[in-house]
């Protein structure tokens, strides 16, 4: 198959969706490198739900001397400090996503319907599993970016009619940016406003159950 | 005079009976309450009701933690009757922790919610409200047994209080009183915690006289601690002993 | 009439009721006089709602140089700092209350009922006026202990049938302490524990509505 | 870069129009955010919705102080529509203060609840529920039009979220993040309306450098905050003006 966008491009397209002093949650998975590719010009607070806000890019395997355990963020996975970080409880941290505090979340997801439905847990037969944060956040934030890859590892696509897989939250999702695409979730349906270099609108039609409406100001993707 | 330090974590969990509900934090390493976990599992109470966040091992890099390691809720598997949670396995699905975990569900009765509505039952119980109404899982799994409910247009489902025989809690720094400090993301779920269990014990790092802690950054005020245990010097979870393990697991020296 | 005790005696004789390490909150008015005369071999931890816990003595008017108008109790009378002060915001100072956090409260009363029942606040034709944070104590705190005048500027009692006053709690007192007696409001009725010096069961009962019970170990009031 | 801060008060309240919903915290001078309180009376809007835990003039030792000693949400009366709060009215029943109160009292929609309610209702406005069950008040005036229910044999009535167009905050510090910490009882109800405002403003007594408040101790995260104006030295509720007002009237000096 062509070439998709790496899950660092896709991450740095996320970020452009920020503005000048959002807080923004990020789900575990792809969302989480968007930490690390911040513009310089953008002053942008992370917040996590294990409590804390504005946390600083996270750490590499090499970087023992300075993983602090204690400093980790909703994926437990450690990183840097910097001035004006602030810790707080989980209850707070829920409370912020819940009232509406966030500006924006960026999430992973399994797929995502043509309403906007998120899908983004499983649970096995015998039980459900992994809920975590991400039905408050998908029902919180004031604005949700689901940041995924267009298809499966078989193919098949994760933008779809109808979900499968149960619902982290209905007609939630604002704009899905993948390895191929970014569309917006608008009340006219999925709206198709930028494609990958190279790829053809009818190629990612191909890859995309429900029907797509290509933007007027349809465009490459540009970081 | 008040004073609530006990010498030993076998003392402080020692009247914790089979059947018991037990609330703990877990977060990774994070705040966990690791030398209270393990003093329970080495007690050999059976039926417990376990609420937590995470129901899973901890990891540093790539390794996921034996139980000498890093100490989670994980650990009790087998003594547990029923476990509230908002994750209940690892992320790995492949290991054989997984598959571990995989069985103890299917031998316990699992109640799987959101972490957010999970910590504002929890916040409900320590502060005596009789239950709330929350946005979250409208139209999801989550609805399913719950009342639903539409206000001012919107439409929330009936969530109850939690609360719990003993809250397990781990902190920075106490005073005799049990007022608590915490360091960075140790603090989580831990203050809520520490408001909702009928008896609340706390493991610390450190104890310090009455006034040595700044009275405007106290964050569990002692009014919610019962008892409180000093984690020995290079102990589970000690500043030490996690140094230790991040240098064997992230320097390469070991791989995994 | 005959010599009744003192405001400060009446708040001497409460302070008896607690045990080393409680956490009590004191109401406005005579309660709040407790403060000052807790033996030296209890630990008490004194509330007040607007988010403090462990306060001390209250400040007097000439010391003037000590006052810090940050440092006030629920009342809004400025204290003494001691060692211990812990400093929260009003949510959880009435979590504490509300979630049984506190092992006693003493509240000033215009009535209480034979059951138990406490009226502590008035309204005017135009409006009700002064709940405070009353009915939270009320309801939450593990001990309701009432500390009043036996009888109105009138003479009339204050220990009644029924109230006359809107309620603050049903059936919610657990003892009363007066100019006159201690009475515990129990099952069986308003048992008659303590007696004021100098005072017999028949005076006290005929300022009183309803039946007092003798205590099996009826006594005279002692410090 | 984010920048909260502004210049002065007028400007700060300047977009608040006739019929706003402002809450307020007012704990006698502590924690009440005068400066705001001033602007907002100076500004002349009218049919104002006013949420404060108290509605009463600030008093110093027996003095009952002005508007221009100790400004209150008290003297924004003549422009209210209705007031939801728990103390209505001065303690004193016979003074004038009081006799205007009580006009005021006849002219306005009155709710009056109790503290405990009112900062549950404003916490849970601010953190997006729908409503909660609270045992305060049962078999009281409070239970009048309110649903009633019994969970676990305990009776609750419901108690709707409180939100506000406007919150006016007072702190002590700040950093242009809009991050707050909060001096003794000046906390008070000030971090639960901070975060029920649809557009919080704070004044502060001091305004730092982000990274110069210890992460650990910030009480408001600047998530909750749009607006910081710091206090000139010598204003209303400034440490020196709080001095010399104790100073004035608890010396001797002057006999009220």
């Amino acid at each position: 198959m062509k070439e998709r966008l790496s899950h660092e491009v896709m991450a740095m397209r996320a970020t452009k969706e920020f503005r000048d002093g959002d807080c923004v949650n990020l789900g575990y998975g792809i969302p989480n490198l968007c930490v690390g590719f911040v513009p310089p010009d953008k002053e942008i607070i992370f917040h996590a739900e294990n409590g804390v806000l504005g946390y600083g890019r996270l750490l590499f395997e090499n970087e023992a001397d300075r993983v602090d355990l204690d400093y980790v963020d909703a994926g437990i996975r450690p990183f840097e400090p910097q001035p004006g970080l602030c810790w707080f409880d989980m209850a707070l941290a829920f409370d912020m996503i819940r009232g509406g505090h966030l500006d924006a979340t960026v999430l992973g997801a399994l797929e995502v319907s043509e309403k906007g439905d998120l899908a983004n847990w499983t649970r096995s037969a015998a039980a459900a599993a992994g809920i975590g944060g991400g039905m408050d956040l998908a029902v919180g934030a004031k604005r949700v970016i689901v940041l995924m890859e267009h298809i499966t590892k078989k193919g098949e696509p994760r933008i779809v009619r109808q979900c499968k897989f149960p619902l982290t939250a209905k007609e939630c999702v604002n704009l899905i940016i993948t390895d191929l695409a970014v569309i917006a979730v608008e009340e006219g349906g999925l709206i198709l406003r930028e494609y990958a270099p190279g790829w053809m609108v009818e190629e990612i039609q191909a890859l995309t159950e429900p029907r797509l409406v290509a933007a007027e100001a349809l465009c490459e993707m540009s970081l | 005079m008040i004073n609530k330090v006990m010498s030993n974590f076998d003392d402080a969990v020692s009247d914790i009976p089979d059947g018991a509900s037990i609330m703990m934090y877990s977060w990774g390493a994070a705040g966990t309450p690791q030398n209270l976990i393990r003093a329970l599992r080495d007690r050999g109470v059976k039926d417990l009701t376990i609420i937590t966040h995470n129901f899973i091992p901890a990891w540093i890099g790539s390794h996921v933690c034996s139980e000498d390691e890093i100490m989670t809720p994980y650990f009790l598997k087998g003594r547990i009757r029923k476990l509230i949670t908002s994750w209940p396995r690892p992320i790995e699905a492949a290991s054989d922790i997984a598959r571990h975990a995989e069985e103890e569900m299917g031998k316990i009765e699992l109640e799987v919610t959101s972490h957010g509505i999970l910590a504002e039952r929890i916040r409900a119980g320590g502060s005596g409200l009789g239950g709330f109404y929350s946005p979250t899982g409208i139209g999801t799994v989550l609805e399913e047994g719950k009342e639903k409910r539409i206000i001012d247009g919107r439409a929330y489902l009936f969530e109850t209080p939690l609360k719990a025989d003993f809250s397990f809690v781990r902190a920075y720094k106490a005073d005799r009183r049990g007022n608590l400090i915490y360091r960075a993301a140790e603090r989580g779920a831990n203050p809520y915690m520490a408001m909702a269990g009928e008896i609340t014990i706390a493991e610390v790092a450190e104890i310090v006289g009455v006034g040595e802690i700044d009275p405007e950054v106290i964050v569990t005020p002692g009014i919610f601690v019962d008892r409180i245990v000093k984690i020995h010097d290079g102990g589970l979870g000690s500043e030490k002993q996690r140094k230790l393990l991040c240098q064997r697991y992230l320097s390469g020296e070991v791989e995994k």
